[in-house]
């Protein structure tokens, strides 16, 4: 092709040219609405949230307790069997440090983002979350840390009645 | 397996996505509309099979060739080819007419709105566009204010 | 042989309603994918070797649903693949997947969430063409108006044929207990109904239903050794035609036409009104029976055919003796697969009080909705 | 084993840009052509067209494959619209290549094309929305972290420096020097990354491939069809595809279990049981720098934490032992997600047919390898073509 095509098709524009008239334009806003149902499992999961717990599912086969909880164990492929409720407390499995924001804007500070594995559930098994109350030096791989709840008339059974994990208090 | 048996227990997560689109018109897209805010219709024109397509493509979707001539249509060449009394997306506004309109001896057509009067539209109509005023149209398909009978 | 190379050994579905608020999509699926690999007798984890999902985003309300397809159907770590495309492709894509030696055993899925989506006609809108198809402040459901006004008058089918449909299949949903939306109605119920493009009205549109279906498909060798009753998928096609509303042909569903032409080919079926015993097809709307009946070759003039009772349950040929999506309701990407399913249950002589007498060859076929103009046509035997 | 033997007869792209005047169809019409065009065929000897693209956010069009289906040529033809997120561009052909294997069709036409431009402000806004909406969204989530965080987790795993993942761009915007379609070619250098301007730790802006409109396309058929055209034709050696869990903040990320899954899938078919010294050279996802090294670890190109090595030793480069992302990649050609994958395997039969030009591997080469990966870090695809 580099050698028998000659062109390659494609007429660039600059960044300003669909707001400067240059070329028309056909602005849509739209904004789709959802009400998805929780389930069973996720449905619990964010109501013992409003009550500062964090519940999992546990598969007596392979006999992992999964956090976020399923009623389904993927491996085994059968139903979960009971719940179990884990700690708030964890350590950090994975994170970053973010300068950016959902739209790619620069945030004025950066958020702390970490993989919280989660005591009480099975190796490796827990969910996403931010970091407070710590320096960005400080963050380590391994680290301890304790969900920080946000007071019990502001939850509302939202993954946010957390307000983010923060490094355990050595004695 | 467990399901919910209690009302008191059922959980929703509500939230939206708000997306914010702007879309260029393409290539045909762009001349088209360019030529219809200065009041004319133009459809391009395969050279391989003749059809000539409206609104206009850059290519055939039959022969799958690339498409450049160019050709007016003929304003008053319009007839309805279907059209539909239909109730605004929110079901406040009044009920519209739309109709697709197509023209002699071209692939496609246009949807526009039907005068609105005593005239009621029907299959086969012989209809013309009629433009906005020049300094209101924005070059897309409203520059039509609607189509009427000839 | 041919016609006997890809069986259905399995299906399952979950709860169908109008809302299923108690259940996310995942759960529901995978209680339909239980049943069906009951049903079908395999162990998925050891047994089945590619899974077809049918989503589109925007219903889905993910960016990326593919992502959350695997777990409930026991797909971890497996070759798994999502066709943004009705259920009813999802079977061709596991018919060439079995054909083509990828895998002897494949799972299909679809599912219908539709309680989750609050915009639905937003959506819709967001189907269409953002220059020259999406009219400002106005229903998509115009397209809808235009086609059916269109196809009438080219067909000579009446509105009242067009209500003889809706009566006819929410008749049959009442015989039918996964039917969500059964009732006896006469022809002036529907049309009295308030007019949404006319000549559409409200009744003429199947309602929104929620439910998840999974199929198991396996080759001719594997299906002799899981199933008693195998399903076979003797002819499969699909065929899109142009997706520009002004290019459209209102008066025929040409995408139907071309695609049971092929099915039809391979199935060996050279008079479908005489060679088939039933017709599970696309009712989305009501007039979409007719069109899609006339396409098929399964009567002339449908619309008489209909409201002269020949498409009833004891009729020459029933068409959506399930109740079809007007009586059952409308499953977005799973409506193909749902009539799939009812057919199915049919062919194996487990429809319960909706059983018909002779069941053993029928067509099922799909339609995208609007704005467009592609579809899928199946034919599946028993014997 | 497939019934059918499948080759690939063609192949074409557009530019990938940031901003093209082009709407999605145009773009998809253009890489399809010149694909006809460079087959020798025209569309009336396609019978069916499997297209690729993205979500439907970037476009701007729900059901956004049928919206596109007369631009990629599928007017009047047996089409569907494959999409397993980023994965697509190479999951496309694999979905083209059965449906030749399978019988169902002669020559398929394989299509993937974005446009990303859209989307305002910025495209990177479509992928807080593939998150999960009950317990994810309501952080404020991006794309970034999540590479972010498997970057970070892959370091950690094998102690591997920043430095050494910055050589992967290094080596991939120099490559997409030589290519016309480029975006973001450019000479830098390791500095040069590390300088750049911090996104979410440790990723930073010359770590990363640019959002882009643009379209790709590969004509697929039968053995028998291509033989009327070619003596000597390439042909569809390896298929593989691969999901891991939903779950992805349940399992250690360093090393991508799904990806190992998929090329062994397609080795099987290939026959290929020592990938390291069976395939020539590979176009590997590289949306990012480190999942370059991530995945050629994931395939089994590299021992798990060695690929940094095998790229600061110059084994990588285009005149190396292995060379990897001879296009440019992702990072260098640019990104318009579906089309990016599609330009991978686009680069294997340009590279098998002598076609690449001043890109052209200096080694002899006869099987190469393009894979994607997409979803929530749990998806890959993996497409081999081979040539006598």
């Amino acid at each position: 092709m580099s050698e028998k095509v000659k062109y390659f098709p494609g007429k660039e524009l600059r960044p300003e040219a669909l707001d400067d008239g240059e070329v028309l334009v056909t602005r849509y806003l739209a904004d789709p609405k959802y009400d998805w149902a929780s389930g069973v499992a996720i449905g619990r999961f964010l109501n013992e949230l409003k009550n500062g717990r964090i519940i999992a599912r546990k598969c007596n086969k392979c006999e992992r307790i999964l956090v976020p909880p399923r009623m389904f164990c993927e491996d085994c492929f059968r139903d979960t069997d009971e719940w179990v409720y884990v700690k708030d407390t964890g350590s950090i499995n994975t994170y970053s440090i973010a300068h950016v924001g959902t739209d790619a804007h620069r945030l004025s500070e950066p958020l702390f983002v970490a993989v919280i594995s989660i005591d009480g559930a099975s190796e490796l098994m827990g969910f996403l979350h931010l970091l407070g109350e710590v320096l960005e030096k400080d963050i380590k791989i391994g680290m301890k840390v304790q969900a920080v709840w946000k007071p019990e008339n502001e939850r509302v059974g939202s993954i946010l009645d957390i307000k983010y994990f923060k490094p355990v208090e050595m004695n | 397996m467990e399901k919910i048996s209690d009302n008191a227990v059922l959980k929703t997560w509500r939230d939206h996505i708000p997306l914010d689109w702007k879309y260029t018109a393409g290539v045909a897209g762009e001349r088209f509309l360019q030529l219809l805010k200065q009041g004319t219709i133009q459809a391009s024109v395969c050279r391989s099979c003749g059809k000539s397509y409206l609104p206009p493509k850059i290519f055939c979707k039959d022969c799958f060739v690339q498409v450049t001539e160019w050709k007016e249509v003929h304003a008053d060449s319009g007839s309805i080819y279907s059209f539909t009394r239909v109730r605004s997306v929110d079901g406040n506004e009044s009920p519209q007419l739309l109709a697709l309109i197509k023209f002699e001896g071209i692939e496609g057509g246009l949807i526009g709105k039907f005068k609105p009067g005593r005239e009621e539209p029907r299959i086969g109509m012989k209809v013309k566009p009629v433009f906005k005023k020049k300094n209101q149209r924005k070059g897309d398909l409203s520059d039509i204010e609607y189509f009427e009978k000839i | 042989m041919p016609g006997k190379e890809v069986a259905i050994v399995g299906v399952g579905a979950s709860k169908f309603d109008s809302t299923t608020i108690g259940q996310s999509y995942k759960e529901l699926t995978y209680d339909a994918a239980k049943q069906a690999y009951s049903d079908a007798g395999v162990n998925v984890r050891d047994d089945v070797g590619s899974f077809v999902c049918c989503a589109e985003d925007f219903w889905e309300g993910n960016s990326i649903s593919d992502e959350y397809a695997p777990d409930q159907l026991g797909a971890k770590l497996r070759p798994l693949f999502t066709v943004s495309a009705d259920g009813l492709l999802g079977l061709g894509h596991a018919y060439m997947h079995i054909m083509a030696g990828v895998s002897d055993i494949v799972v299909v899925e679809s599912h219908s969430k539709l309680s989750d989506v609050e915009s639905k006609t937003m959506v819709e809108d967001l189907g269409f063409d953002p220059t020259f198809g999406r009219i400002p402040g106005i229903d998509p459901k115009y397209l809808a108006g235009l086609e059916m006004r269109r196809y009438l008058e080219e067909s000579g089918n009446t509105v009242e044929d067009c209500a003889a449909v809706v009566v006819k299949n929410c008749e049959n949903a009442l015989k039918n207990d996964l039917a969500t939306y059964g009732s006896s109605y006469s022809k002036e119920d529907i049309l009295q109904s308030e007019e949404v493009s006319s000549p559409l009205k409200k009744m003429d549109i199947s309602q929104p239903c929620d439910g998840s279906v999974v199929m198991v498909l396996a080759s001719a060798a594997k299906a002799s050794k899981l199933s008693d009753n195998p399903i076979w998928i003797s002819g499969i096609s699909w065929f899109s035609d142009t997706p520009n509303v002004e290019e459209m042909d209102l008066g025929q569903a040409q995408y139907a036409i071309n695609s049971s032409r092929k099915a039809f080919q391979m199935a060996r079926i050279l008079r479908p009104a005489d060679q088939l015993d039933f017709a599970e097809i696309d009712d989305t709307y009501s007039y979409k029976e007719l069109e899609h009946m006339e396409a098929l070759g399964l009567a002339k003039k449908a619309g008489r055919f209909v409201s002269t009772g020949k498409a009833d349950r004891d009729g020459a040929l029933p068409v959506n003796p399930s109740g079809g999506s007007l009586g059952m309701g409308y499953f977005v990407e799973a409506s193909g697969l749902v009539r799939a399913y009812e057919s199915v249950l049919q062919l194996r002589g487990k429809a319960g009080k909706g059983q018909l007498s002779k069941a053993s060859k029928c067509v099922v076929q799909s339609w995208r909705g609007i704005p467009t103009q592609t579809g899928v046509t199946a034919v599946l035997t028993s014997r | 084993m497939p019934k059918r033997k499948v080759c690939v007869i063609g192949a074409g792209l557009t530019l990938f840009r940031r901003r093209l005047l082009e709407t999605g169809k145009e773009l998809s019409f253009e890489a399809s052509k010149m694909a006809l065009e460079s087959a020798g065929i025209t569309r009336k000897e396609v019978d069916s067209v499997v297209l690729g693209s993205a979500p439907d956010a970037f476009d701007g069009v729900h059901m956004k494959g049928e919206y596109l289906s007369d631009g990629a040529g599928a007017y009047r033809r047996a089409y569907s619209r494959v999409f397993v997120g980023g994965a697509t561009g190479v999951f496309t052909p694999v979905s083209a290549w059965w449906h030749v294997a399978s019988g169902m069709s002669d020559v398929c036409l394989a299509v993937a094309e974005e446009k990303m431009s859209t989307l305002q402000p910025h495209p990177a806004y479509a992928f807080w929305s593939i998150f999960d909406h009950d317990y994810e969204r309501p952080l404020g989530t991006t794309l970034l972290w999540i590479f972010a965080l498997e970057m970070r987790r892959y370091m950690h795993a094998h102690g591997i420096k920043e430095e050494e993942i910055a050589q992967v761009a290094v080596k991939n915007k120099r490559n997409a020097l030589d290519h016309p379609c480029a975006q973001l070619a450019a000479n830098i250098t390791v500095d040069d990354v590390m300088k750049s301007e911090p996104m979410v730790w440790p990723v930073k802006r010359l770590d990363v491939s640019p959002p882009s409109d643009g379209a790709a396309a590969i004509v697929l058929c039968s053995e028998e069809f291509a033989k009327k055209l070619t003596k000597d034709p390439v042909y569809v050696a390896g298929c593989g595809w691969n999901i891991d869990s939903m779950y992805w903040t349940d399992r250690d990320l360093y090393y991508p279990q799904y990806l190992e899954n998929a090329g062994k899938m397609a080795y099987k078919m290939a026959g290929i049981k020592n990938p390291r010294t069976e395939i020539d050279f590979a176009e590997v996802y590289d949306p990012f720098d480190y999942k370059e090294l991530h995945h050629m670890e994931g395939l089994q190109l590299a021992k798990k934490g060695e690929a940094p090595k095998l790229t600061t030793s110059g084994v990588t480069q285009r005149d190396g032992e292995l060379p990897i992302n001879p296009s440019g990649g992702l990072l260098g050609v640019g990104n318009p997600i579906a089309a990016a994958g599609m330009m991978k395997v686009c680069e294997l039969y340009f590279q098998l047919t002598h076609q690449a030009g001043k890109r052209q591997v200096k080694k002899e080469v006869h099987t190469g390898l393009a894979q994607a990966w997409g979803d929530l870090m749990q998806y890959s695809s993996v497409f081999i073509m081979r040539r006598r």
